[in-house]
C-alpha cells in the first residue's frame, strides 16, 4: 500500500487558502481561522516528509528496533510541538479579539483602526 | 572534551529565568518584583562574568542540552559574539525593568503586575535561547514565546482601546511571519534533514556545490529571511511600530524597542551567517533586498519621524529608522556594523523611552507644544535624552558616528551602485535624524512662554529612574570610550560565529 | 523678543524657527496625513467621505455603494489571485524538492536512525519513539514549547481576566449576562456525570501511557481538559469552581511548570558535563520506565490540562 | 486507503474554500472543526497516531471550543450594549 503526493498538494492549497484568509478577510475571527489552517497545511506538508511508503508508525513492536521497520519520528514530534504552539498563539489572538469587541463593537479590523484613530484625535 | 562551569553559564541564563517565571506566579505582587529584579540581576552578573571568561578563551564551544552528542539533540553555542550581545540583552532587560517600574506601577493594574513580571521573565528567557541556541527549531519555539509576550507586554497597560489595537496589528503581523519563518524550517529540514544548525550548513554547503537544489534553496533563503525581517518590524512591516510603541508603558516599549526586534535579527544573523553562508545569501540575491529594504526605512522612517508632533512617536518612527541602519549592514556584508549598531541603538533607544515619561508633564498627550523647558523641570533626564539623542545623530566621538564610520567604510569597499545608494542614504538620513533629534533638544531647552499655564509638578520617579539613567548615560559614554575593544570582540566572535 | 518674532513669523526661516523650538504642527498635519498611517494595508476611502450637502448626499450614497461593491469584487479578485500565486510558487518548489514516500529521501538521516535503533533499548527507554524524542533527545523543544502554553494563559488573563478598577469594567458586565449562564439541563447533566468520570480516566490513560503507546502528555491533558469543561457547561461554573479556582491553577502549574523546569535542568546538566545520571531507562514497556519521561508527562498533562480550562473559562466568564 | 486518503483531503480543502467564503461566523467555526477532525483522520493514514490524538483534542477539541466560547461572548456583548441602550433610553423617556 503506498500512498502518492496527494498529501502534500492538499497541504500546499492549504496554505494558499489559509495564508491568503490572513492577509485579505478583514474579519479578526476569519483571519483567526487562517492563521489556523495555516499552521494546518505546515503540519500536514511537514508530516507527509517523514512518511515512507509501507512502513508502520514508530510505536516499537515486539522489539524490532531496525531503520527499515517503522517511518521517520522526527517530523511528528515537530509537529506535536507545533499544534500546541498553533493553539497558544490562537488563543491569544481570540482574546484580543474579545477586548476589540467589547471596545469598538465591530470585528472588522478597518472600522476598529478607523475608530482607533478618531478616539486619538 | 571536559567542560568548565563557567561554560554552563548560557544554560543557566535561560533555565532560570524560565523557573523563576513559573515560581513568580505564586509570589505576591511586591514579592514578584523583587524576585524578578533579583534573576534578571543574577542573569546580568553571570553574563558579565562569562564574557570576562569568554575574551581569553577565544574559541567558540558547543554545549549539549542532554545527553546525546551533535546532531541528535539539542545544543547550545557561544562566542564572543554571544557573550557581548548577552550581557547586553540581560542587562539591558534589567535596566530597562526597574527603570520603568515606577511607571508600570502606575500604568498597570495592581492584578495585574504579578503577570507582567512573569511575562518579563519569560520574555528575558526566550532572549537568551535566541542568542545562545544553535538548534533552528528551538530557535522557532522561543520566538513564539517571545511574540505572545510580547503581545502581552503592550497590552498590559490599563488603558483599553489603542493598546489593544496594536497588539492585534502586532499580533497578525508577526503571525504572517511566523508562518514564513516556519515553513523556511520545514523546507530547509526538507532539504538537508537537520536542524542543527552546523549540520544545515555543511549540507548546505554541499546542495550549492551539488547545484540541484538552487531553486528550493532560494525560496528556503527567501522565507527564512523575510520571516525574520517581517517579525523584526523592517520598513515596509512595520505598521504596528508607532502605536505599540507609543501606548506600551515605557518599560515596555523600551524594551520591545531596544532588545525584541533585535533579537529576531540575532536569529536572521544565525541564519545568514551560521547557517546558509554568504554565498547562499549572494546567490538567492538576498543581499541586495535587505540594501534596499534597509536604505528605504532608513530614509522614510526619518522622514516621518521628522513630521510627526508626538514625541513618543517620533522616537518610534525613529526606531523604523534604526532597524534600516541594521539590515543595511547586513545588505553591505558588514555584519559587525549591524551588530555593533545593534548595541548603540539598544543603548540610546532604551535611554530615550525611559527618559520620555519625566519629560512629559502630567495631563499631555506627548505633543512637542508641551514640552517646552522640559529639561529644564527635569534636568537629569534632559541630559539623558540629550545623550541619547546625540548618539543616534552620530555625532563625531558618539556610538552612532562609529556605525555610520563603519558603514561608510563598507559602502567604499563594495564600490558601484551600492556604494552610491548607500552614502546618499547615510548622510540624508543623517541629515533627517539632526532635524528631529535636535528639534527635540532644542524644544527641551527653550524657555516655556511666560504666560503659559505653570505645567503641573513632575512625578516624582524615584531613585531606580535616576540611577538607571545615569548608568545608561554611563553605558552611552562607555560605548564610545570602549569603541575598538568590542569593536574587535566583535569582530572575533563572527570570525567563530560561522 | 515676542514683536520680533511676530515680524518673523511669515517668512520661511521665521517658520522653520517655529517649528523646531515650539513643535508647531502646522507644517506637519499635511504631512501626517500622508505618512503616519502610510502602512496601512488597505487605506479605504470609502469610509472617510467628507461630509456632504444634502444635495450632494444621495449622489455620495450611491457613489460610496458602487464604490464599496468595485472594492469588494477587486479584493475577492485579489485574493484569488494571491493565494494562486502562492499556490503556484510553493508547488514548483515542492516539485523539485526529494519526492514523497522514498526511504533514500535526505531527510531519512541517521538522526532517525539512531532514534529508532537505539532510542527504545539505550537511550530514552521509550516504546513511543516520538515520546523518547521529544521528551529526551530534544526535550528543550518541549521545555519551550510548554512554556509557551504558559505564556499565552497569563496573556489571556492579562486581557480578560476582569480587575477591579479598570477603566472598562462596566462594560465587562457581558460577562454577567444570563447568556453566558448555564441553563441546567437534566439530559445533559445525567450524561455528563456519565461520562466526565470516563473521559478522566481515558486523559489518565493517555498521559500514563505516552511512552508506551500514542499519545502522551499534551493529547492527554487536553481530553481532561475537555472533562473539566464538560462540567462547567453541565453543572454551571460555581460546581466547578468548588474544585478548581485561580488559586489551583496557581498552584498546579507552578508546581508541575517547576518540577519540569528543574528535572530537565539537572539531566542538561549532567548530560553535558558527562556526569553519571541517577535516572535510568528501566525496562522498557513498563509503565514507570523510561527515565524521566512518565514524571514529565504527568506534569506537561497536568499543565495542559489547567491550560485547556483556563483558557475557555476566561473566554467565557473573564474569571477563573 | 488510498481512496480513503484522497477523500479525506478534498474534504479538508472543501471545508477550507467553504470557510473563506462563507459571512456566517459560527458555520465557519464548526467548518473549520470539521476540517480539524478529517485532518486528524489524515495524521493516522499518515502512520502518527501522536499527531491523530493530539489533533482530535487540540485542534477539533480546544480551539473550536474557544472559537465557539469567543463568539458566544461576542453576542453576549452585543446583546448587553442592546440592554444597556434600552435603559438609556428609557431613561431619557422618563426624564423627558
Amino acid at each position: 500500500m503506498g500512498l502518492t503526493n496527494y498529501a502534500e498538494l492538499a497541504a500546499i492549497i492549504l496554505f494558499g487558502i489559509g495564508f491568503t484568509i490572513l492577509l485579505i478577510d478583514r474579519n479578526l475571527i476569519k483571519k483567526n481561522i487562517g492563521f489556523a489552517m495555516t499552521d494546518s497545511g505546515m503540519y500536514l506538508y511537514l508530516a507527509a516528509k517523514g512518511y515512507i511508503s509501507g512502513r508502520k508508525a514508530p510505536i516499537v513492536v515486539n522489539g524490532v528496533t531496525e531503520m527499515s521497520a517503522y517511518i521517520n519520528p522526527i517530523p511528528a514530534g515537530l509537529v506535536l510541538t507545533g499544534i500546541v504552539v498553533s493553539v497558544a498563539t490562537s488563543a491569544v489572538m481570540l482574546a484580543l479579539t474579545v477586548r476589540l469587541y467589547r471596545k469598538y463593537h465591530t470585528l472588522n479590523i478597518d472600522e476598529i483602526a478607523d475608530k482607533a484613530r478618531k478616539e486619538r484625535e | 572534551m571536559t567542560v568548565a562551569l563557567w561554560q554552563s553559564i548560557p544554560f543557566a541564563c535561560i533555565l532560570l529565568p524560565l523557573f523563576g517565571a513559573a515560581v513568580c506566579l505564586a509570589l505576591p505582587r511586591r514579592l514578584a518584583r523583587l524576585w524578578a529584579t533579583f534573576l534578571m540581576a543574577a542573569v546580568t552578573c553571570m553574563s558579565l562574568v562569562f564574557l570576562v571568561y569568554m575574551i581569553p578563551f577565544g574559541k567558540s564551544y558547543n554545549y549539549p542540552m542532554g545527553h546525546f552528542p551533535a546532531p541528535f539533540g539539542n545544543e547550545l553555542r557561544a562566542g564572543t559574539l554571544e557573550a557581548v550581545l548577552g550581557l547586553l540583552f540581560a542587562g539591558l532587560t534589567l535596566i530597562c525593568t526597574l527603570g520603568g517600574s515606577r511607571d508600570a506601577e502606575h500604568d498597570i493594574s495592581e492584578g495585574r503586575q504579578g503577570l507582567y513580571h512573569v511575562l518579563l521573565l519569560l520574555m528575558e528567557a526566550a532572549m537568551m535561547a535566541q542568542v545562545y541556541t544553535n538548534d533552528l527549531f528551538t530557535a522557532y519555539v522561543f520566538v513564539e514565546i517571545m511574540t505572545i509576550a510580547g503581545c502581552g507586554l503592550i497590552a498590559v497597560r490599563s488603558e483599553p482601546g489603542r493598546a489593544i489595537v496594536s497588539a492585534m496589528r502586532y499580533m497578525i503581523m508577526n503571525s504572517i511571519g511566523s508562518a514564513m519563518f516556519l515553513l523556511g524550517i520545514i523546507l530547509i529540514y526538507d532539504l538537508t534533514g537537520h536542524l542543527l544548525m552546523e549540520n544545515l550548513h555543511d549540507s548546505v554547503v554541499q546542495l550549492q556545490a551539488g547545484g540541484q537544489y538552487s531553486q528550493p534553496l532560494t525560496m528556503v533563503v527567501a522565507l527564512l529571511c523575510s520571516g525574520l525581517a517581517v517579525k523584526s518590524a523592517l520598513f515596509p512591516f512595520h505598521s504596528w511600530v508607532p502605536d505599540a510603541y507609543s501606548t506600551a508603558t515605557p518599560a515596555s516599549a523600551s524594551l520591545l524597542a531596544s532588545l525584541v526586534s533585535k533579537s529576531y535579527i540575532i536569529v536572521m544573523l544565525k541564519v545568514v551567517f551560521r547557517i546558509l553562508g554568504t554565498d547562499v545569501i549572494n546567490a538567492a540575491r538576498m543581499d541586495d533586498v535587505f540594501f534596499v529594504f534597509g536604505a528605504a526605512g532608513m530614509l522614510i522612517g526619518s522622514a516621518v519621524a521628522i513630521t510627526v508632533p508626538d514625541v513618543r512617536r517620533l522616537v518610534a518612527w525613529s526606531s523604523v529608522a534604526q532597524i534600516g541602519y541594521i539590515f543595511l549592514g547586513l545588505g553591505l556584508h558588514a555584519g559587525d556594523a549591524a551588530v555593533w549598531h545593534i548595541l548603540t541603538h539598544a543603548a540610546a533607544k532604551s535611554i530615550l523611552f525611559l527618559s520620555l515619561p519625566s519629560l512629559i508633564p502630567a495631563g499631555s498627550d506627548g505633543s512637542l507644544r508641551d514640552l517646552r523647558g522640559a529639561g529644564y523641570r527635569a534636568p537629569l533626564a534632559g541630559v539623558a535624552f540629550t545623550t541619547g539623542a546625540l548618539s543616534l545623530i552620530g555625532i563625531p566621538l558618539m556610538g552612532g558616528f562609529i556605525t555610520k564610520l563603519t558603514l561608510a567604510q563598507a559602502a567604499l569597499g563594495a564600490g558601484g551602485a551600492h556604494m552610491w545608494i548607500s552614502l546618499a542614504a547615510l548622510v540624508l538620513s543623517t541629515v533627517l535624524n539632526v532635524g528631529y533629534m535636535l528639534r527635540c533638544v532644542l524644544v527641551f531647552y527653550s524657555h516655556p512662554e511666560e504666560d503659559a499655564v505653570p505645567a503641573a509638578a513632575p512625578v516624582r520617579r524615584g531613585f531606580a529612574l535616576a540611577s538607571v539613567l545615569v548608568v545608561l548615560i554611563a553605558a552611552n559614554i562607555a560605548l564610545l570610550v570602549f569603541a575598538q575593544p568590542i569593536l574587535t570582540a566583535i569582530r572575533s566572535g563572527f570570525a567563530m560565529f560561522d | 523678543m515676542a514683536r520680533v518674532r511676530d515680524d518673523m513669523g511669515d517668512t520661511r526661516w521665521g517658520r522653520l524657527q517655529r517649528w523646531l523650538r515650539e513643535g508647531d504642527d502646522s507644517l506637519d498635519r499635511a504631512m501626517i496625513a500622508v505618512w503616519d498611517e502610510s502602512a496601512e494595508p488597505e487605506p479605504e476611502p470609502v469610509f472617510t467621505v467628507p461630509p456632504a450637502r444634502p444635495e450632494q448626499k444621495k449622489k455620495n450614497q450611491k457613489h460610496t455603494a458602487k464604490l464599496e461593491k468595485l472594492l469588494r469584487v477587486f479584493s475577492v479578485i485579489a485574493a484569488v489571485l494571491l493565494c494562486v500565486g502562492i499556490i503556484g510558487i510553493l508547488l514548483h518548489t515542492t516539485a523539485l524538492l526529494p519526492s514523497f514516500g522514498r526511504e533514500d529521501n535526505p531527510v531519512h538521516n541517521e538522526v532517525p536512525r539512531r532514534y529508532i535503533e537505539k532510542g527504545m533499548n539505550e537511550d530514552t527507554g521509550a516504546v513511543n519513539i516520538v515520546a523518547g524524542m521529544i521528551l529526551d533527545y530534544r526535550a528543550f523543544d518541549t521545555l519551550g514549547e510548554s512554556n509557551v502554553l504558559f505564556v499565552a494563559v497569563c496573556t489571556v488573563m492579562i486581557l480578560l481576566r476582569l480587575q477591579a478598577g479598570d477603566p472598562d469594567e462596566r462594560l465587562g458586565s457581558d460577562t454577567r449576562d444570563r447568556l453566558i449562564e448555564p441553563h441546567s439541563d437534566p439530559i445533559l447533566q445525567v450524561i455528563a456525570r456519565v461520562l466526565i468520570p470516563l473521559i478522566l480516566i481515558f486523559g489518565a490513560y493517555v498521559i500514563l501511557n505516552g511512552h508506551i503507546s500514542p499519545g502522551g502528555g499534551f493529547s492527554g491533558g487536553a481530553i481532561m481538559g475537555a472533562a473539566l469543561i464538560l462540567h462547567m457547561l453541565a453543572f454551571g461554573e460555581k460546581q466547578t469552581a468548588r474544585f478548581f479556582s485561580y488559586r489551583t491553577y496557581r498552584a498546579v502549574s507552578v508546581c508541575a511548570l517547576g518540577f519540569y523546569a528543574l528535572a530537565k535542568a539537572y539531566s542538561f546538566f549532567t548530560g553535558a558535563n558527562h556526569l553519571p545520571s541517577i535516572i535510568t531507562i528501566g525496562t522498557p514497556g513498563r509503565i514507570f520506565s523510561a527515565g524521566l519521561i512518565p514524571y514529565l508527562n504527568i506534569a506537561v498533562g497536568l499543565v495542559v490540562c489547567c491550560t485547556m480550562y483556563a483558557l475557555f473559562s476566561l473566554f467565557r466568564k473573564g474569571e477563573l | 486507503m488510498q481512496i480513503l486518503m484522497i477523500l479525506l483531503l478534498a474534504a479538508v480543502l472543501i471545508c477550507a474554500l467553504c470557510v473563506a467564503f462563507t459571512k456566517n461566523l459560527l458555520a465557519a467555526a464548526v467548518v473549520f472543526m470539521t476540517q480539524s477532525l478529517a485532518l486528524s483522520v489524515v495524521w493516522l493514514l499518515l502512520e502518527s497516531p501522536d499527531l491523530g490524538i493530539t489533533e482530535a483534542a487540540v485542534g477539533a477539541g480546544v480551539d473550536s471550543l474557544l472559537l465557539f466560547a469567543t463568539l458566544k461572548r461576542i453576542r453576549a456583548i452585543d446583546s448587553d450594549a442592546r440592554e444597556n441602550r434600552k435603559r438609556e433610553e428609557e431613561q431619557d423617556g422618563t426624564r423627558s
